[in-house]
């Protein structure tokens, strides 16, 4: 017995199977035929089946282009590991996939996904390089800066605070508008919250975020926490995606030892042995340690906490107005939004593009499947092309809360009409003007779980900040050698 | 058992009239130690109960807890919210998955019993050269991670192995999105519990029994199926039962031979994942879906115990 | 058809040698009872005939076909086993018909049956019972019927009247030499019942240590054993036995002399030999003239009185009579005598009394190898003769 | 077919279940080992790199190759107080700390429900469903319940360092327990009793079903209490069944996975299949592989212990 | 101590009634033999007595405690049970030494104590086998052993010798006895073996359909049995059974007429009698001498002849006595008749004969109730009196 699809077990290209011709230009044309193209979603998109439908038609796909969706799990790890197995045994469907961006890279780097500057008309390439999130897109190219995805959405989180809390304390609704775009500093941020959580004795806590040990922590709470006080993993953006083996380890660094600090000092006070300067103490509670994004709304959502750092996914939960429906949970207009406070200011910080209020960033791609059929690549561009359509952008906003891949399309008046969190536009688009991604390379699967590991030690009082750190970055350095 | 201490303390040399309730019990029990066993018995069981059923009843707080709710449980839920078990066939089509479990279940069980059978029956009564090797290399099998099967089983169900002989090149049909590619490795990962259960209870049915059945005219095979297999009913049921539910909640080959939808043969726990978000998680939901999801097996453990408890009446292996 | 046949056979477990080449032939029809002492190999030898034991040597055939490697279900054997061994699971309709659901009767075929082999074994209006809600012997009679419905060429029944009462087992006697008549069936039957093995088999083979002793007629068996361990092991309660020696004047021991002349019997002077004599062919000198034959009287004193209902058995204390040449070696345990007397004779505990030997009933063996070497000392006047006895075993 | 020799018919009997496991795990199972003898390749379409023979398993055991997993593999001794921390951060350490402690507890409650359920009382039957209902429970949801009851804010078993829960006050557990590996690791045993204790006592009580019953009466007879019954009857007659119930339980607790997964995560409690999962979806096949066979390769160290007793008791 | 009361004891299973109103008094150290047919409820007073099955109805006593709901390891009993039922993962010596070892002897005792017993069952050197490597009779020395190695108040023996060869009965028989003697323990003991009631036991309990039928020495029973059953099921081979009527001369049936004076024996004339008669008390005419007191000759023909060795069962066939007022339903079966000769007879198949019976041993029983009238029609000159089995049973 031999297996096909190349001699894979002998430690060859065993991978790509199929016809992996990624990168020839693709027939741009209208298929004249009935066809069906599949897409390998979530199970949201699938739930919405039919409006979203509407919207790619009504974006110009061709009548005999159907589009039929695969609901796949949620959970992005599950996805990842299909995708996985779909793409390296050579499957010709599903044709179109939804890929994290925080995991796309690696399929890009193993030629798994069929090269869109190669083969889709460079007008269509040139309109998601130029007017989408740049953070975004930069999370869709290859080594080769060629693009091998399409945003559909880019996801950041925000800070949400209980604006009734505040106003115990004394804040006003003017202070709420200048925070809504002007983020404070974690010094302040950690100020006011203990205010807030002075003057309404009865909440139990101030800030909640995540830090369970988890790829959350590694890739956006600390990520923020650690840019926003100008450190870096491997010394600024520039290094995020790659030469691996042949960047810098920064991680023990003092910016990123005071983000450690800093949140000591959020969660076990100013007398903690490594307490930061400046920052006022125990404004978390020690369970952020071990909170993952439900578990740490669920405070916040349920009227204990002031402070909350989140996905937009719970700014819609929480903005809700409280109905008999939801059970009277959600503050309605209580509720505020503002990016995430900063450390140190871009100018003050170590390298380029950090400091400030960052968010980590999320969101998804549209890829294509290399392995497909032409017929189906040649259906497949239609799609691509219908959803870079503005309308259509626009449409998902509405129907599922898909933040517009275009920041342009933030400030139109559409997006703001939108329930809930058009309110908050403002904050997300500084949010998303700030946005940081992982440094998704091959090996950060690999980097994360050390990373987590390691910072959640430091902010747990298990290890001192800079053993904590300086473990990290032996461990960091090992697997970026091992990669080299 | 409140009435431990006033019973405590009181001389053993008082009369009758002064002992309290837990003396005179003493008493009793000295005389009627089965008195003794009665009582640890019903403590015992109560202690059961409650430790295995208690996250029960907290799944069933979960499930009637509206899910924005779901915070600082106690242990009553906060709020009432019967709906959730109806709210959760419309999010998903659960059934369906509970449908596609129960035929994978079902087909993996009747493969792995008779195999497994056919196994057991040579390990159990047979002697012949090699089997102990052959014993300790089936157990050998289910010392691999489920993760170490994946890759050649992909290719292999998805149509990317070929054999080949001399010019000739088969290539192995594609089979994915189907029930096979989830019913072979799970026939084959439980296969190795079920054949060293059934060799134990297959070897200790007397010999006398299959010689009877043999004499009066069945085959070997003929006297496992109509003798052996009846007589190990506890064993056979057991067996059965706990690869029905291994299939039933496995989760490693039910995601990643199929993608995920009901129409691809994708079982429950793929269901009970379906309602998760990204981000959001509705526990309330999850909750209700598990216990809906448990009932059937349920069902099917009254069903089995039956066979598993009684299936023999007292004296039956007789010589 | 039916005809068994052992060749050479023999059956060795890890440490034991249960059957020890072991040739037996069986004809077609034949009624064979193995009889011999618990642990002998009795049902070895069945179960080697059925196909459930693989011998370790020898060959086995049945009708023409060697069998030897045969499955059970291809020798056209039924049996019944010794330890019962009901299937616990089905009731006692379902127990018996097993055999024959299995070939597919028609239903009313194994109603038909069913209904008739219960009868037999008194077994009707049990039918839905399971076999744990019944008494040991009705369990032994659902054995038997499991074997009866079926039509096989040979049975196999191991002790099957083991747990029945003395009533029934007449009863079931004469049922099953009533099927062996009507069937014409090969039956090969064990039994530690000395009256069964008398009563209903052709021949009897009994069997010591796994190995034969003697096929033969019952009565052949029991007039004529050819060995001592036959002549001991058949015939309840057992043969006396003297140790003694042959002079001129015929056979001498410590306790009983029996004059003849060794050369009538064809046994040389001065062979240590054992004489034997049922206690049936011992008889009180009042009653002296029921033999023909008699010996001199002997004389002795009654010991223990076993009263049997139909008879009694006296164990008899010999008087020591004066042979100082005689060694010593050999006087061990000849001074008892066993008799059985019936149960109005005139007789009470220690008391002394003279009796009298029936000398056609007299057997003489080598001590040393057991062989037999005459049964009845007058030869002329033997009751049946060997050549008789040879020629029915031919048959 | 029924002249076949024993041996022919013994390996007659056996090819189907030959034929099953010979393609769909011995198979695999050889591609996989060949895969162990590559290494890693992160770019490009290959799935493995250069041929590199036994360099895996090697770099394994020397610790070379711990920072491609999310835990040492074996124990590293060399900080100042190694066992405290270390043997947590050690997938083998964990590993076998679980196993041992879930095995036995397990066998002990199993055993006990199945004494329970072997009785004659009225209810029984639903008794019997409600022991062993926790079998059912997919690991998923099992794992949920578990992760909710112990997670702050949530689950009423744990509070706050300021307002401590029961469990806390005892000092059982910390008040971030699922981020700690040594809390983890005993919550997630706890779970996994909860649930597993059920498959042993279905296994004991089958065992215990297929007893001859006339066996007591003949030991009652003979002045056999309770105890005595169970200890020279039950006992040894089940034997058998609850080696092999341990055997398979012992394997199965050596491959831990879900549980782990879905209450703290590889990263607090590295199971060796842990290491195997993350390498895989990492995706390192190579590591994996290596990984995946030596995790084999220790659990066959394992249950040796068993087979040594089953040997002994002749099965 | 060890004396056994069962007190209006009934079992009652959904369907059948085991064991109905059972009486039962045995004395301390007594050793009875509980006969009767397969399925009469034996084996079903057994455990009640052990403990085993509680008496739907009734109380049992052992010594001077009533024990009816007491488990059976505080009764002090040892039971060998019918179905044999060893430990199959013990093997001979831990099966032996069982009830020893629950009991915390110590290790030396235990050797001791197994040692003999095994010696006594003739099993040593096999203790180390297991019991599936034993032959049926093996087992059952096991189980003899098991029981005997304890020294409880009350042995419970359920047929214990059904898988011996009869030499091995004998000398277990013995080795029974004298450990009855030695221990004088209590012994209830179920047998179908005729020999073995007869020989063994103080008193027989014979049952029928779960009702106790008669209990008393063996003789009595034999030579007195209280009713037809009790006479037709005790002695083999049975009793022949005529049925007739008493006429002023005596009993009248279609083929045999015997005369006496129904005053003499106290049966009214008129009513309908059957008559018994055992087969070893019907004589040929040449042995007439041999009876004391005959009746008158009675013309037959010789049917089949059954040789056992020790005796031959001739089986008659009655010629008709002319009494046309008979009526037509008691003729059935009336008109054969089984008697025992010695071997040496000169008896053939197919011959007409004379025989005469012994008076003083012909019974007779009411036909409808079945209870007897009479042993022995001439009452003066009967063997044992049945003021002496009175007395006998009564200690
Ligand atoms: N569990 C039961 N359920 C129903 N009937 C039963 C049960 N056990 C025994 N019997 C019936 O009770 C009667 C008495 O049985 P028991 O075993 O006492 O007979 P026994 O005298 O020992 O007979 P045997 O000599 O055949 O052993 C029988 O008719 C039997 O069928
Ligand atoms: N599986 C075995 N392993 C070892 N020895 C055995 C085995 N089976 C039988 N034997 C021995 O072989 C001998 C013959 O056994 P077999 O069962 O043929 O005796 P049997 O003549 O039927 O005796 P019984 O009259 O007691 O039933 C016995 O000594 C027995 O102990
Ligand atoms: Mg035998
Ligand atoms: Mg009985």
């Amino acid at each position: 017995i031999s297996t096909g699809g190349g001699d894979d077990n002998g430690g060859g290209n065993g991978g790509g199977g199929g016809n992996g011709d990624d990168d020839t230009p693709i027939n741009t044309e209208e298929p004249t035929e009935e066809i069906t193209v599949k897409w390998a979603a979530d199970t949201r998109v699938a739930d919405n089946e039919d409006a979203i439908f509407e919207a790619l038609r009504n974006a110009g796909l061709p009548d005999n282009i159907t589009v039929e969706i695969v609901a796949g799990s949620q959970v992005t790890d599950n996805r990842q590991a299909q995708y996985q197995q779909w793409l390296s045994g050579g499957r010709q469907e599903p044709t179109l996939l939804m890929m994290d961006s925080g995991w796309t890279i690696p399929f890009i780097a193993r030629n798994q996904l069929q090269n869109l500057s190669k083969s889709l008309p460079s007008e269509m390439t040139s309109a998601i390089e130029d007017e989408y999130f740049a953070a975004s897109v930069s999370t869709a190219k290859g080594t080769d800066g060629d693009l091998y995805g399409q945003p559909l959405f880019p996801d950041f989180p925000t800070m949400q605070y209980r604006k009734d809390l505040l106003r115990n304390a004394g804040y006003t609704d003017d202070d709420f508008d200048t925070w809504a775009t002007e983020s404070m500093s974690w010094e302040e941020f950690s100020k006011v919250t203990k205010e807030a959580m002075e003057a309404n004795s009865d909440v139990q806590y101030g800030y909640t975020f995540q830090a369970n040990v988890y790829e959350g922590l590694s890739c956006c709470d600390f990520n923020e926490f650690m840019t926003s006080y100008g450190g870096a993993y491997f010394g600024g953006r520039e290094n995020l995606f790659g030469p691996v083996g042949d960047r810098p380890i920064t991680v023990d660094e003092e910016p990123v030892l005071n983000a450690i600090r800093m949140v000591r000092t959020l969660i076990h006070g100013e007398d903690d042995e490594h307490a930061l300067e400046g920052i006022t103490g125990k404004i978390a509670p020690e369970a952020v340690l071990q909170w993952t994004e439900e578990p740490s709304r669920k405070p916040f959502t349920g009227g204990d906490a002031i402070m909350h750092r989140n996905w937009p996914y719970s700014i819609v939960i929480n903005g809700a107005e409280p109905t008999e429906d939801n059970d009277q949970t959600g503050f309605g207009e209580d509720l505020g939004v503002m990016p995430i406070p900063y450390g140190v200011t871009p100018d003050e910080a170590m390298y380029e593009g950090t400091g400030g209020p960052v968010a980590a960033l999320g969101g998804w791609h549209l890829t294509m499947n290399p392995n497909a059929t032409d017929a189906k690549k040649q259906a497949a561009v239609q799609v691509f092309k219908a959803m870079q359509d503005e309308q259509f952008q626009l449409d998902m906003f509405e129907i599922i809360g898909w933040i517009p891949p275009r920041p342009s399309l933030l400030d139109s008046e559409r997006a703001q009409q939108v329930p809930v969190i058009g309110r908050y536009l403002d904050a997300l688009k500084v949010a998303g003007n700030n946005a940081i991604p992982r440094p998704v390379t091959v090996v950060w699967p690999q980097q994360s779980g050390k990373v987590s590991q390691e910072v959640n030690n430091a902010m747990a009082r298990e290890k001192a900040p800079e053993k904590a750190m300086s473990d990290l970055k032996s461990q960091l350095e090992q697997i970026e050698q091992s990669a080299a | 058992m409140s009435s431990e201490t006033s019973g405590v303390g009181v001389g053993a040399d008082d009369a009758e009239m002064k002992r309290g309730p837990l003396g005179r019990w003493v008493d009793k029990a000295i005389k009627n130690p089965d008195r003794v066993y009665r009582a640890m018995f019903y403590v015992a069981t109560v202690f059961f109960l409650v430790t295995t059923l208690f996250p029960f009843y907290w799944l069933l707080v979960l499930a009637l807890t509206p899910n924005r709710l779901i915070t600082n449980m106690g242990l009553l839920p906060k709020g009432f919210q019967p709906e959730v078990f109806i709210t959760m066939f419309e999010r998903v089509p659960f059934h369906l998955f509970m449908f596609n479990s129960f035929v994978l279940g079902i087909s993996t069980t009747v493969i792995v019993l008779l195999i497994a059978s056919l196994a057991g029956y040579v390990f159990g009564r047979l002697r012949f050269p090699g089997k102990s090797i052959l014993m300790l290399g089936i157990l050998a099998i289910s010392y691999f991670p489920p993760a170490a099967f994946l890759i050649p089983l992909f290719e292999l169900f998805t149509g990317n192995t070929a054999l080949s002989i001399g010019a000739v090149t088969i290539s192995s049909p594609d089979l994915f999105n189907t029930p096979a590619p989830m019913v072979l490795p799970f026939s084959a990962l439980f296969l190795p519990l079920s054949i060293f259960i059934l060799t134990t209870f297959y070897g200790q049915i007397p010999d006398g029994l299959e010689d009877a059945a043999r004499v009066e005219g069945t085959t070997r095979l003929g006297a496992l199926f109509r003798v052996i297999v009846p007589l190990s009913a506890p064993g056979v049921a057991t067996a059965g039962v706990l690869t029905f539910i291994a299939v039933y909640n496995e989760f490693f080959f039910s995601f990643l031979m199929n993608n995920g939808e009901a129409s691809s043969w994708a079982p429950i726990v793929a269901g009970i994942l379906k309602y998760q978000g990204q981000f959001d998680t509705p526990f309330n939901l999850m909750a209700a879906a598990s216990i809906v999801g448990v009932l059937p097996v349920a069902v099917l453990v009254i069903i089995a115990q039956e066979r598993i408890v009684s299936g023999l009446t007292a004296g039956a292996l007789k010589e | 058809m039916g005809d068994v046949k052992l060749e050479h056979v023999s059956k060795h477990y890890d440490d034991v040698t249960a059957v020890d080449d072991m040739n037996l032939e069986i004809n077609d029809g034949e009624f064979i009872c193995l009889v011999g002492p618990s642990g002998c190999g009795k049902s070895t030898t069945m179960e080697m005939i059925a196909g459930l034991t693989i011998p370790s040597e020898g060959k086995v055939f049945i009708g023409d076909r060697e069998v030897t490697n045969l499955p059970p279900k291809d020798r056209g054997v039924a049996m019944v086993f010794q330890n019962i061994a009901l299937f616990p699971h089905m009731d006692v309709y379902d127990n018996i018909s097993f055999g024959l659901r299995l070939r597919n009767y028609d239903k009313e075929e194994i109603d038909r049956r069913v209904e008739r082999a219960s009868e037999i074994v008194q077994l009707g209006g049990m039918l839905e019972r399971m076999p744990d809600e019944m008494s040991g012997g009705q369990r032994q009679r659902v054995a038997i019927a499991r074997a009866i419905v079926r039509n096989p060429d040979v049975f196999l029944m191991d002790e099957p009247l083991a747990n029945l009462d003395a009533k029934l087992r007449v009863h079931m006697r004469t049922e099953l030499q009533r099927l062996h008549k009507e069937l014409d069936t090969t039956i090969v039957y064990v039994t530690h019942d000395q009256a069964e093995a008398m009563t209903m088999s052709d021949r009897i083979a009994v069997i010591d240590s796994g190995q034969l002793q003697q096929i033969d007629p019952p009565l052949v068996c029991y007039n004529e054993p050819a060995n001592l361990f036959v002549a001991g092991f058949i015939g309840s309660p057992s043969m006396n036995f003297l140790d003694g020696e042959i002079t001129e004047n015929g056979f001498v021991s410590t306790n009983i002399d029996v004059e003849f002349d060794p050369a009538n019997v064809g046994v040389e002077v001065g062979r240590d030999v054992t004489m034997g004599i049922r206690p049936e062919d011992v008889y009180l000198v009042q009653n002296e003239r029921q033999v023909a034959n008699p010996t001199h009287r002997i004389e002795a004193t009654t010991d223990v009185l076993e009263p049997m209902g139909d008879e009694i058995f006296v164990y008899l204390k010999l008087a020591e009579e004066a042979h100082a040449d005689l060694e010593e070696a050999s006087v061990a345990a000849n001074d008892q005598l066993l008799m059985s007397v019936s149960p109005d004779s005139d007789i009470e505990e220690d008391r002394d009394v003279e009796v009298v030997l029936d000398r056609t009933r007299v057997h003489l063996f080598d001590t040393e190898t057991g062989i037999a070497l005459s049964h009845g000392i007058e030869s002329t006047i033997q009751a049946s003769g060997p050549a008789d006895a040879e020629a029915e075993s031919d048959d | 077919m029924e002249t076949l020799s024993e041996t022919q018919f013994a390996y007659l009997l056996l090819a189907p279940a030959l034929i099953l496991l010979g393609v769909i795990a011995v198979y695999p199972l050889v591609q996989t080992f060949s895969m162990s003898l590559f290494a890693d390749q992160l770019t490009g379409s290959a799935r493995l790199g250069e041929f590199v023979g036994l360099q895996n398993y090697i770099d394994l055991f020397t610790g070379a190759r711990d920072f491609a997993l999310p835990s040492a593999f074996l124990p590293t001794f060399t900080t100042q107080f190694p066992f405290v921390t270390d043997i947590y951060s050690s997938a083998l350490m964990v590993t076998l700390i679980f196993t041992l402690f879930s095995v036995l507890f397990e066998t002990l409650i199993g055993f006990g429900q199945a004494l329970i359920l072997d009785q004659d009382f009225r209810g029984r039957r639903w008794v019997r469903v409600a022991i062993i209902i926790p079998w059912a429970v997919p690991i998923v949801i099992q794992g949920m319940i578990f992760f909710l009851m112990f997670q702050p804010n949530i689950g009423f078993l744990i509070g706050t360092s300021d307002n401590p829960a029961l469990l806390n006050q005892l000092g059982l557990i910390g008040t971030t327990p699922l981020r700690d590996t040594a809390d983890a690791l005993f919550l997630i045993i706890v779970a996994d009793v909860w649930k597993t204790s059920a498959f042993m006592a279905l296994l004991i009580l089958a065992g215990m079903q297929s007893i001859d019953r006339s066996l007591y009466d003949v030991a009652k007879v003979a002045g056999a209490s309770r105890w005595q019954q169970f200890k020279l009857i039950t006992f040894p007659l089940i034997l058998p069944t609850v080696l092999v119930a341990m055997l398979f339980r012992t394997i199965d607790a050596m491959r831990v996975y879900g549980i782990i997964e879905t209450m703290a995560g590889c990263q607090t409690v590295p199971s060796l299949s842990c290491l195997v999962v993350t390498t895989f979806n990492a995706p390192l096949y190579g590591t994996s592989a290596t990984v995946a066979f030596v995790t084999a390769g220790i659990i066959a160290v394992v249950v040796s212990v068993y087979i040594v007793n089953f040997a002994s008791e002749g099965i």
